[in-house]
């Protein structure tokens, strides 16, 4: 399904992958330490990008509130490297709980002593979290703007109640990680970064064959049908709740594993993952990419961070506007996104209106009455 | 006028600081006379410092005024011939980094000043959660963070320097004086703060200190960061307060919630007149002037620096800062403490005789300035001696300063109310010490 | 006499599908003409190319001699064409009445100067006057196609295009129906362009235009109209 | 004790019934979220301290203490004018994606907050002034001119006219209010004249003037809209345009001046509600933010369409914001089992009040998912 008009070879496929491998190989010799760990942060969030581009661009559902999954997954990370180097603290426990007068770890966080745990909790409590809100949501039927509205809203609400508790999770201060220990080093020592840049690129390659395969066959199939046509799946014998909330949770675990990565390379994770903005933008890397082509969800989410990380060390005042207008920018004239528009019919409408302007229908799509079907058939 | 109390405890080290500053102003006149008196004039070469603060996201309001104080006492130090390190004029140049009210973003930027560009030297931060979240940056990679805003402190890292006030300089003796000496003196205590870790600490440090007074907290209530939603909060002010016909309120708000706050307790008829006082952290002359006197007439602050003080070095800030950028700007302690932190930077490169982090980390120990505020030290906890003043809001804008310590007040990085803390120190000069030893 | 309105090869697409294909058509004033065909040939396309609703992609309409292809519908509704769409699209949560005053939008000011409704149009339609404070989604189909003709015939309009006006309809009210088609026609001298299955209804129109695939196939008086033009264009 | 429960409870549902006015509207009647409602009352109450600040210049110094009413018909006309600029250009391109407009209108609310942050707001005075001129004054024009084919030479020339008056005005204010000249991110504050301070003992019980003014806005509003779309002629036009927008079209009425219509009410309303909340709190670049997702609890909770849904809603949220957030359960019953006062306890901050709401409004949709009062007409699918 990728590259539809722009066939490749085989060859240049194989050369492609061979150059990305040699450069995610390379890049810890090439790239200053600082470039270094922006570039792993930023292939971190292609990974939510693809769990929004599945729910989004394949099933239609627009979710304001993907951060909640990203942070609980970069919580549950933190909380595991908190934890385990904590022996030299009063109590066995991480330090911020002495603030608050807390002598013994919350129950809930001690499953968190267990590696083998905490590796699963990373992807599969979001993608619970995400499942069960969203059956809650999807057996209603609701859907649409109402859908959007209400992710968004939950997301305030995760923001505040993780902001609010500081004896559990250390409130708006959120959990660091630089200064934690992973196989004895400092989680925020360069040789721990530099295993962690190559991880996350692997993980991005990882879901994104994941993603592919996702939406291969049938059930890919289902999924484009919820997002065109919803009551004709329902007519068909599919159940639409079943696969939409099978789909939102998958992207609620991606988004925790992608919250995991991001925070242990950024060194902290805080509530300030579940602001409003943040979900928002996630949801835009993905349309400028290209919604319903994964490749784009990817590309989008790193040169959009990159950019923004340009302009705001050069002029950050503009930054909102540049934002702003990229918004309403790929909204109304580019709506397939860059790598959907170059797929698509995009280049070619491009040259053949060159100078033409485009109309735009402002009604609503007319009903088509069964005339222009008998009309086709004869 | 009148003389804190606890007083008694904190040393007093006036004498020293007098003989520390004679020694400064004797070299900032060596300097200048080296440097020539053409102030535009050469330098042999440049070293740039960074500056971070939010300038966009609701932080933006507060941290843009730092900004401004910090260029304005490097545009100072330049013209007084920049920073003379190994026999050579350096003039400061400076990077400003947006960290967007975005706790991660500030630990972002903070890798990027010190990996990519290679500052010496980073003045940034004013909540304490940008502060948590840049702390592990600096330590592991063992870079100079100066930090200009009063904090909950329970913290000392080698590798912050923290030149606002810590509790036992602001919360303590304001506790003291609400408690003691106010018109309220006796009643029950309120406290109020946004919900995040400086108020809620800091009322952790207030109710323990009540509790060794004598006094009563009858309630405490947080608002979520950007709601400004205050009716519940009032209406749970006035069930708890009124029974004892008013009583103190501690605010620990953040900016603009104070604007929501004061507006509508002021309509709900807590007001001093009715027996309800506000004892504040966090409002300055700056915020005085947003919110509007008439709603803040009569309740109070507890600052280091208020642009009331009659000195000329107080007088010369404030009319400075005003010549830069325009008439109707005030200054408050936090500029103040990030205007100190920049001479202070300076002065310490200076007798270290290098950028280089350790030996100004060393220099820096014992350094006196002469600031707006009166004379400061800085001391081996890296925080500073600083004096205390409790303020009466004036009906016509500003604080009229009630009550002055004798002196500077020693920092406590670690409470000494609180039980967690009580009990231990930080000193950075001794190694056998370090960030927690026990008195 | 000069056409009241004139169609030139008009081609009209719907999306990817070209459906109306290089229709011509024409019609004078105080002139009911009747379009015939089977089901899907694009007879309703037709009249919403008429009204505006689908932008002709190429050719003219000609509307009282002016061109108004560019036009957008209310603009030929203010120009007086009034359209009865098949399935009447009565606005279901206005009472009867305000469906009505609807109607006299397209007259000269528009409804902020025109709010008394011209009681004439209870003689025609006398079942309206009782119902004017029901909900318009409340109404009977018969009902509901009475109101829509109503309510197109308030603002005063020179042409009427009525799709189907009959379909789904009891025989009594088609005949009321016809007989007040009738009645506007001789006093007003209004032209009314018929898109009707009814072969007697069909006859009181005075031409026909028969189309297929999109096209106009066919065209001339009714009282021509011979058994294997019925046979070919009409359902019934 | 009950009564001052009740008010409480009617003036946070006040504050959240005028936000969520203009944003229920437009989402009831056009199927368009606008994200940038929030900013849209950010410029109602940035024109508030507009005008403050003009009332205390010498010459209309006099009429001070009005300036709080006045304030309200010119943030209807700004946010409503900034509205109509957003149909015109953002909105009108995507009728029917409610999702893509969603996301456009996100960009636009942030273009407005960095707006009010970069320009100078004596200049954002000139640059709305100059929109008014030039949006308005073809309207004015006979409708003989306007079949002219020189009609748009005249709209051309009228634009220049309103950018020079713009321009000029924007200097005027710059030059008379020196607060006004200067860029600036910093909140600003609005003081309500001293008649509107205080408060007025009803039954026995203080109640704060401002709020009782809030209230009244919003009362105010919710009746003039509620005349404007069952009695006016263009409430007709609205409510056809908003059920059968083709048929509508057909009739002779001109949705596009609908669609602007509804939208620049929608908008307007917005900027009241900014006179409101600058009443209650200080004006930032981010004082709508603070009030958005509440107005989408409402909207949500009262379900789209219906006036009704929305006035309970917001009310009910209120109510509930006081009960939870201050912790008054407790105070009426005392003697509440442990486990249960510990949970309200918990639950008794501004904070976690709107968890606790969150949770209850997504447990009501269980049952009743189209929220209080749903609407039957065919926005509903769409």
């Amino acid at each position: 399904m990728e590259f539809k008009n722009l066939k490749l070879s085989k060859k240049t496929i194989f050369v492609t992958w061979v150059l990305i491998i040699a450069f995610i190989i390379a890049a810890p010799s090439i790239l200053p330490v600082f470039r270094l760990n922006l570039l792993g942060r930023y292939l971190s969030l292609a990974i939510v990008a693809l769990g929004v581009d599945l729910i989004w661009g394949f099933t239609g559902l627009l979710s304001l509130g993907q951060g909640i999954f990203f942070a609980l997954g970069g919580y549950c990370a933190a909380m595991y490297l908190q934890i385990s180097s904590s022996s030299e603290f009063p109590n066995n426990i991480p330090e911020f709980f002495g603030l608050y007068g807390v002598d013994n770890l919350p129950f809930f966080w001690e499953p968190f002593r267990s590696p083998i745990f905490s590796l699963f909790a990373i992807w599969v409590i979001p993608a619970l979290v995400a499942g069960i809100l969203g059956f809650l949501v999807f057996r209603n039927r609701i859907k649409g703007v109402y859908f959007s509205i209400l992710t968004q809203a939950a997301l305030l609400v995760f923001f505040n109640f993780f902001n609010g508790q500081q004896k559990l999770i250390n409130g708006t201060n959120g959990l660091k990680t630089d200064v934690t220990q992973l196989f004895g080093q400092m989680v925020g020592s360069e040789s721990i970064q530099r295993m962690f840049f190559w991880f996350t690129a692997l993980l991005v390659i990882a879901a994104w064959f994941f993603s592919k395969w996702v939406v291969k066959g049938r059930f890919g199939n289902i999924l484009i049908g919820i997002r065109d046509d919803e009551p004709r799946v329902r007519f068909t014998g599919y159940n639409p709740v079943l696969f939409k909330t099978i789909i939102f949770s998958i992207a609620g675990g991606l988004a925790g594993i992608s919250g995991a990565l991001y925070t242990v390379q950024s060194g902290i994770v805080s509530p300030q993952f579940m602001t409003v903005p943040f979900s928002i933008e996630m949801v835009i890397w993905v349309a400028v990419g290209g919604r319903g082509t994964l490749l784009g969800a990817i590309l989008g989410a790193v040169f959009i961070n990159y950019a923004k990380s340009l302009v705001s060390e050069a002029l950050p005042a503009s930054w909102m506007f540049i934002q702003g207008g990229l918004f309403i920018l790929v909204v109304t004239a580019l709506p397939e996104g860059v790598l959907g528009w170059v797929q698509g019919e995009g280049p070619r409408n491009l040259l053949q209106r060159l100078g033409l302007k485009r109309k735009i229908e402002t009604y609503p799509s007319l009903e088509i009455k069964n005339e222009t079907e008998v009309l086709k058939n004869e | 006028m009148g003389q804190l109390p606890n007083l008694n405890e904190f040393m007093r080290i006036s004498r020293r600081i007098l003989a520390g500053l004679a020694t400064a102003s004797l070299a900032v006149t060596v300097t200048s006379c080296g440097g020539g008196s053409d102030t535009s004039g050469s330098f042999d070469d440049t070293v740039t410092v960074g500056i971070l603060h939010s300038l966009s996201g609701t932080m933006a309001i507060s941290e843009s005024t730092l900004v401004d104080t910090e260029k304005m006492a490097i545009k100072e130090i330049n013209a007084a011939g920049g920073v003379t390190v190994g026999g050579k004029s350096y003039k400061i140049d400076y990077i400003v980094e947006d960290g967007a009210s975005d706790w991660p973003t500030f630990a972002e930027k903070s890798k990027k000043l010190i990996d990519q560009d290679g500052v010496p030297v980073v003045f940034g931060g004013w909540t304490s959660a940008s502060r948590k979240a840049m702390l592990p940056v600096y330590e592991s990679k063992d870079a100079f963070l100066y930090y200009p805003i009063q904090y909950e402190a329970q913290e000392c890292s080698n590798n912050i320097f923290y030149t606002g006030a810590s509790p036992n300089q602001q919360s303590e003796p304001a506790t003291d004086f609400m408690y003691k000496r106010s018109p309220a003196a006796g009643k029950p205590f309120f406290l109020v703060g946004s919900d995040y870790v400086f108020p809620r600490t800091s009322n952790t440090i207030t109710k323990e200190q009540l509790k060794s007074l004598g006094g009563k907290v009858v309630g405490e209530d947080y608002l979520p960061l950007g709601n400004t939603e205050v009716a519940p909060i009032i209406s749970k002010i006035k069930k708890a307060l009124a029974p004892s016909g008013g009583g103190v309120i501690i605010n620990t708000l953040n900016g603009d919630q104070n604007v929501a706050f004061f507006k509508q307790i002021q309509d709900a008829g807590i007001t001093p007149s009715n027996g309800y006082y506000v004892m504040n952290y966090s409002i300055a002359e700056e915020e005085i002037s947003t919110i509007g006197p008439e709603f803040l007439e009569g309740h109070y602050g507890a600052w280091n620096y208020m642009m009331s003080i009659d000195t000329p070095e107080s007088k010369k800030f404030a009319a400075d800062f005003k010549a830069l950028y325009g008439s109707d700007r005030v200054v408050a302690d936090p500029q103040e403490s990030a205007y100190n932190m920049v001479y202070l930077w300076k002065q310490a490169v200076e007798d270290a005789g290098t950028f280089e982090n350790s030996a100004v980390r060393e220099a820096l120990v014992g350094q006196t300035f002469n600031a707006p505020q009166g004379p400061v030290e800085v001391m081996p906890n890296h925080h500073l001696a600083q004096t205390v003043r409790i303020g009466l809001i004036k009906p016509e804008g500003g604080f009229e300063i009630l009550e002055e310590t004798d002196g500077v007040v020693f920092p406590q990085a670690w409470n000494q109310f609180e039980p967690s803390s009580k009990g231990y120190a930080c000193d950075w000069t001794d190694p056998s010490k370090g960030e927690r030893y026990k008195l | 006499m000069k056409n009241l309105l004139e169609v030139k090869s008009l081609n009209t697409y719907y999306g990817e599908s070209h459906i109306l294909r290089d229709v011509d058509l024409n019609l004078k004033s105080g002139e009911m003409i009747c379009l015939i065909g089977r089901n899907g040939v694009g007879k309703t396309t037709l009249l919403k190319s008429l009204i505006g609703l689908l932008k002709a992609k190429k050719g003219e309409i000609n509307f009282i001699g002016e061109n108004i292809n560019r036009k957008a519908p209310h603009q030929r509704a203010r120009k007086g064409m009034a359209y009865v769409p098949q399935g009447r699209e009565i606005i279901s949560y206005l009472t009867v009445e305000e469906n009505l005053m609807l109607g006299m939008e397209s007259l000269p000011g528009g409804l902020s100067k025109n709010n008394n409704i011209d009681t004439s149009i209870y003689d025609l339609f006398p079942i309206l006057k009782d119902f004017l404070s029901r909900k318009g989604g409340d109404l009977s189909g018969g009902q509901q196609q009475q109101l829509a003709i109503a309510r197109a015939l308030l603002g005063k309009p020179k042409l009427l295009l009525l799709d189907e006006p009959t379909e789904g309809i009891q025989p009594n009210i088609v005949l009321d129906i016809e007989k007040a088609i009738n009645l506007i026609i001789k006093e007003t001298g209004i032209g009314v362009l018929l898109v009707e299955q009814h072969l007697h209804f069909v006859r009181q129109a005075s031409r026909y235009y028969a189309m297929q695939r999109g096209g106009i196939v066919a065209s001339g008086r009714t009282s021509e109209l011979s058994q294997t033009v019925i046979d070919k264009f009409l359902s019934v | 004790m009950l009564l001052d429960s009740l008010f409480n409870g009617v003036a946070i549902g006040s504050v959240l019934l005028v936000a969520a006015l203009g944003l229920a509207i437009v989402f009831g009647l056009m199927g368009v979220i606008n994200l940038a409602h929030g900013e849209l009352m950010m410029l109602g109450a940035y024109t508030t301290y507009v005008t403050q600040l003009i009332f205390k210049l010498p010459i209309l110094k006099a009429y001070y203490n009005a300036y709080v009413i006045v304030s309200i018909f010119f943030a209807f006309i700004v946010s409503g004018v900034v509205g109509i600029l957003l149909e015109k250009t953002v909105i009108r391109k995507l009728y029917g994606n409610p999702l893509e407009t969603l996301l456009a209108t996100w960009g636009v609310s942030l273009i407005l907050q960095q707006f009010v942050r970069s320009v100078p707001l004596a200049y954002g005075t000139g640059l709305v002034i100059s929109l008014i001129i030039g949006l308005f004054l073809p309207t004015v024009f006979s409708s003989k001119l306007k079949e002219s084919i020189n009609f748009k030479y005249v709209k051309f020339s009228s634009w220049i006219f309103a950018a020079l008056a713009g321009v000029l005005s924007g200097n005027l204010i710059s030059s008379s209010v020196s607060k006004l000249s200067r860029a600036s991110a910093r909140n600003v504050d609005v003081t309500a004249p001293a008649w509107m301070r205080g408060q007025v003992e009803i039954l026995g019980t203080a109640f704060p003037k401002t709020r009782l003014m809030i209230i009244i806005i919003t009362l105010i509003s919710v009746i003039a809209i509620t005349l404007f779309l069952n009695q006016s002629a263009w409430g007709m036009r609205i409510r056809a345009v908003t059920q059968n927008r083709e048929m509508s079209d057909c009739l002779g009425i001109s949705t596009e001046k609908v669609d602007i219509l509804t939208f620049g009410i929608g908008s307007g309303l917005a900027g009241v509600a900014g006179v409101a909340v600058s009443l209650l709190g200080s004006v930032g670049p981010n004082v709508g933010g603070n009030y958005i997702v509440g107005c989408f609890m409402v909207v949500v909770l009262g379900g789209v369409g219906n006036l009704l849904g929305t006035i309970f809603a917001s009310f009910g949220i209120g109510i509930l914001t006081d009960l939870i957030g201050a912790g008054r359960l407790l105070s009426i019953w005392p003697d509440m089992p442990l486990p249960l006062s510990n949970t309200i306890n918990f639950f008794a901050t501004t904070s976690m009040a709107r968890v606790m709401i969150f949770a209850l409004i997504v447990i009501f949709l269980q049952f009743k998912p189209t929220g209080l009062f749903p609407q039957k007409g065919r926005m509903v699918e769409s």
